[in-house]
């Protein structure tokens, strides 16, 4: 069975990576995770100086989901170079580098000075992050202020640009084309859902940051409409993510149309769920009667249903 | 830190609400720090922290812990026999302490992590125990720590066992009577806010912290408490791969926050 | 325990409503629900004339969510009135008539149609289903033609018109302005998320209608969230809903803003959930400190947190 | 239809992967129609509708079903004392035969209803018998219609037990045999397709049949399938509220939808 797959000039070994913000920069989950086994892995949002992030509590557990408001806390671009990306390339790890910032310039910003930096394979531009207070927000579902930042950060960098879209917009399709116009070279779908849960006990909001962003199993209906959406709208490849558990989530996203996936909120409460996807995969792909990873990709789009 | 799928050896109701868990855990228990927690799998997103309350000769480890909500009511109906996935040892625990006195102080189900010092420092150092509760239905371990041979000064919210009001007072007291020592405490961030506060600046303080958890590892930044670095600025602390021990100096408490 | 409330003059017995579409027009549910002892009944969307609907299948279990592409298939006004609404009437029910259309017109005609039958307590103006194919999907995050389908109802009808919003947008607070301002008596807040599913073995969409609407516990978060923010937003009363199971969900509601609630996909698993929420509320708002409904009403909105 | 929570007095596993539970039932008992079913409470967002497979001489009712996804998986593990929560009696039943033949033809699980209507009618009227399966260990309650000294036909895609192929084979033999008489058939849709196209428009052919369901009691429209209204024009049926059991007549096929 060959599970490999590509997004756009990234080859794979595998279609699952881990997602931003739910495996650090890697060794946290060293002994438990072995990360040269994963697809690849997509660090931590990375800004050109440290963010400091929401006051806790950052998380709140809701039906088959989970609420976060870390607020994109980062060390920042330099300190992650030198302490952070040695390990992942030292693992010989497929790294996806997430970047934030406030203005286009602040991701030119991180795009360029990674730019040099060896064992980095994909820039991950996160424009939809629901946590931040600031400008950046309105990336996530304005097509033309998404499309100058990608032009932005493409015009920084030699190193392949997926743009990672919000589901907080009734234009998904319209964000996609712009991000690809732009000349981003995939589509990262989706992130995390604006939600919030209130702490009965407290008559407070439940999160420090007041609303969070939802992920987990709850959303996976609303991230394989997205990558559907998205991959019938552009030409270029979609990664998808939201609420992954199983190699049958796996193949669901392939056939909707994504070329590879990420996990997330399932390796909190599983450390081995990508492992145990990967290792499920070939014969989940088999039962379905697909002989690839290659031949399951859209294979539920208009015009190839078999019924 | 490793995952392990450990039996559950014995079952036990210490109060109403409250059980705990043993669980065969050899490998596990020959290397475990007081303090240390557990992230225990349970049905939903999320796994739930609990820190270990005992070791045994037979090479179990304890979990004790009151029911809450979701997660701790479906970890009570554990019975022997049933497993549990659990990564662990997680954290640091409380360093050993220096010679001289030790004073442990637990507040409801902080005081499990207690009882586990009060074993592992109970014979190399003179232990005082200060433990405090709502009522006397939440005060768990008393009986856990006379068995070692430790006297432990009781206090409840309403006087229903030992003395009515905070451990403040008996703590207090310990500070004045001993010159130096140490103190270790783990319970609801008031009263470690409280402890602090009276140990002051010159004896050492470790505090066993507790704040709502992702990962448990380190890698999602959830579980933050606002401390100083080493320049004095204002950092966040991961409890989980920080803590849960900490130094009282190293925290700033929610007014200096 | 004082548990009445009112939504802007409809003064409701308890905060608890069928929500629309969920519980067809009232009898279906004869012997396992009594319709009086509800807050209210809002029926199923109704057109000028009948819809057909979309192919099944037409409902998909997701994590803790429901999958439907219903596509508003309904009887029209006129059967609507003379088969429908008689029930609900003699059973003494609040009733709230949620209504569709594929123009302003049309929306306007049912109102207009509707303010001559006895018997109906307000309008429900559902903008914002995602079934629809038809030109009718721009109402749901389009303020100005939300505004003016609001307008038009409002001048067609004298009964109280609420607009049910969708959270498919990333503009909640702006559509709420829009629609006080055009004149609508409340809000409801939420419909469905749009989602979809894979069907693995026939390698085509789960649904007949390829995407459908999510609901249930999955987007509760998403809903208190919409209820948090149009509740701030505007100084009209807010109808929450979405995932509600428990009487702890409807104080969530509350304290976010709401000043009623509607109950709607866990009836199907639960017939008795509205029952059992509303025998259990008095015991639960004592439990938190309150000592009516009333008192509970935004109570964690800023500037009231205890903490 | 009102809600029992009904005890399971017995559960049996008659096929790998099939198991019936049978349920203390009393009230419901006396007023089953064979064809209908009961919308059964699972952990998550949906019911599951089962017809019933048998009423007993104890006052039971009997669910049998497949194991096919977490639903069924869940009731797979109900055990005799457990108890589950039934919307039930649900929907149309069979009508009472007119006098004459009545032919059962029941594919798979849609067997059940087809051996609850052999109770019904096996001693009024003359009854024959065709099920039809993937292979032999799908092939469910042959015995029990030998028990009622009916002799089913059996047929079996890969001819591990009696015929090799489909029921049409023999289901075109017994048309042709009788002139008259009417048709019940529980299966796969294609099946049904099958059924009512050889029985055509001469006799009366009762399919009972299956679609996805929210609320199982006609108030969602989630359940729908395509019908000639009473003018000919196309509508959709209600499976949960007009159905289960249609008339072929009623329907629309895919191809005609
Ligand atoms: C390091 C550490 C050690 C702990 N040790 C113990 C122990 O030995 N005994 C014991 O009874 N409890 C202990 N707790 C608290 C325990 O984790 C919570 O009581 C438990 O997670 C509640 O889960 P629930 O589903 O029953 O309740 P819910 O309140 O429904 O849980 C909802 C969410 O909030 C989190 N949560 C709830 N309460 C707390 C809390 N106090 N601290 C952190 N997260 C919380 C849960 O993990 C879950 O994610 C410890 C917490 C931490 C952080
Ligand atoms: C009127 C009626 C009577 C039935 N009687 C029987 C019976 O006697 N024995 C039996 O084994 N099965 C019967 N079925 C099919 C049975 O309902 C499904 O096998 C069951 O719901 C599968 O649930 P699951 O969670 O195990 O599987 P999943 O496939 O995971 O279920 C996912 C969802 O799809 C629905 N679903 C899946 N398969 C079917 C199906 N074939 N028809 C309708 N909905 C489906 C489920 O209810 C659920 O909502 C009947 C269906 C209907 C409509
Ligand atoms: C705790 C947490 C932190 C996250 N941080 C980031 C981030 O820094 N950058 C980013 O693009 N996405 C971030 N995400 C979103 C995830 O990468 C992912 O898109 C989302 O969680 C949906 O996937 P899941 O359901 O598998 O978790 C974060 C998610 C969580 C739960
Ligand atoms: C099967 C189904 C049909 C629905 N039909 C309508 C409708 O006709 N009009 C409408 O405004 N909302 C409709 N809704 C949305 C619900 O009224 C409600 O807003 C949504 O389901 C969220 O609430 P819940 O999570 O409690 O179900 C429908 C929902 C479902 C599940
Ligand atoms: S819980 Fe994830 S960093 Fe501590
Ligand atoms: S399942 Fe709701 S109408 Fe049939």
């Amino acid at each position: 069975m060959d599970v490999r797959t590509a997004v756009g000039a990234v080859e794979l070994a595998n279609p699952v990576l881990a997602a931003s913000g739910t495996f650090g920069f890697g060794p946290e989950y060293d002994g438990l995770v072995e990360v040269r086994r994963l697809g690849g892995v997509a660090v931590k949002g990375i800004a050109p100086e440290p963010w400091r992030g929401n006051a806790p509590p950052r998380v709140w557990e809701t039906p088959s989901g989970l609420l976060n408001s870390i607020g994109l806390q980062n060390p920042g671009v330099e300190a992650f170079v030198a302490e952070d990306l040695p390990y992942l390339r030292q693992q010989g790890a497929t790294v996806v580098v997430n970047i934030i910032g406030r203005t286009r310039e602040e991701y030119a910003a991180v795009a360029r000075r990674l730019d040099r930096e060896a064992g980095i394979h994909a820039l991950e531009l996160n424009i939809s992050c629901p946590n931040i207070k600031e400008g950046g927000i309105q990336f996530g579902h304005d097509p033309g202020a998404a499309g100058a930042v990608t032009a932005a950060v493409k015009g920084a960098t030699r190193l392949p640009v997926w743009v990672k879209l919000s589901p907080n917009t009734h234009d998904l399709a319209g964000m996609a084309r712009a991000v690809a116009d732009a000349g981003a070279d995939a589509i990262s779908a989706i992130n995390t859902l604006v939600g919030m849960a209130i702490n009965l006990d407290e008559r407070r909001p439940a999160l420090g940051g007041v609303t969070g962003g939802l992920s987990g199993p709850a959303i996976r209906p609303v991230a394989v409409r997205a990558v559907w959406e998205v991959s019938q709208a552009v030409d270029i490849p979609v990664v998808g993510i939201g609420g992954i558990q199983t190699a049958a989530d796996v193949l669901e996203f392939l056939m909707a149309g994504a070329s590879a996936v990420m996990v997330g909120t399932a390796t909190f409460s599983q450390p081995g769920a990508m492992a145990a996807i990967i290792e499920a995969l070939p014969g989940v792909l088999a039962h379905y009667g697909f002989d690839s990873v290659a031949a399951a990709i859209g294979a539920a789009h208009p015009g190839r249903w078999t019924t | 830190m490793p995952q392990f799928d450990l039996p559950v050896a014995e079952r036990r109701v210490p109060q109403p609400e409250h059980v705990e868990l043993l669980l065969e855990a050899p490998a596990l228990a020959a290397t475990l720090t007081p303090g240390q927690f557990a992230h225990v799998w349970t049905p939903g997103t999320l796994r739930r922290p609990i820190s270990f309350s005992r070791t045994t000769p037979e090479g179990w480890v304890g979990l004790l812990f009151r029911v809450v909500g979701p997660g701790t009511a479906w970890l009570a109906e554990r019975r022997a026999g049933d497993r549990l996935d659990v990564l662990a040892p997680l954290g640091h625990g409380f360093p050993d302490p220096e010679p001289g006195p030790v004073l442990l102080v637990g507040g409801g189900v902080g005081i499990p992590p207690l009882f586990a010092a009060a074993q592992r420092w109970g014979k190399t150092h003179p232990v005082s125990v200060i433990l405090g509760a709502r009522s006397a239905d939440a005060l768990v371990m008393a009986d856990d720590f006379r068995a070692l041979g430790l006297h432990p000064i009781l206090t409840t919210d309403d006087g229903s066992v030992g003395e009515r009001g905070r451990v403040s007072g008996p703590v207090a007291q310990w500070l004045a009577r001993q010159g130096g020592g140490q103190v270790m405490a783990c319970g609801p961030t008031p009263m470690l806010a409280a402890v602090a506060q009276l140990v002051g600046g010159g004896r050492p303080c470790w505090l066993a912290y507790e704040q709502r958890m992702g990962c448990g590892v380190g890698a999602c930044l959830a579980c933050v408490v606002p401390g100083a670095g080493a320049d004095g600025r204002p950092e966040w602390i991961r409890v989980c791969h920080d803590g849960p021990v900490l130094s009282s100096q190293r925290l700033l408490w929610p007014q200096d926050a």
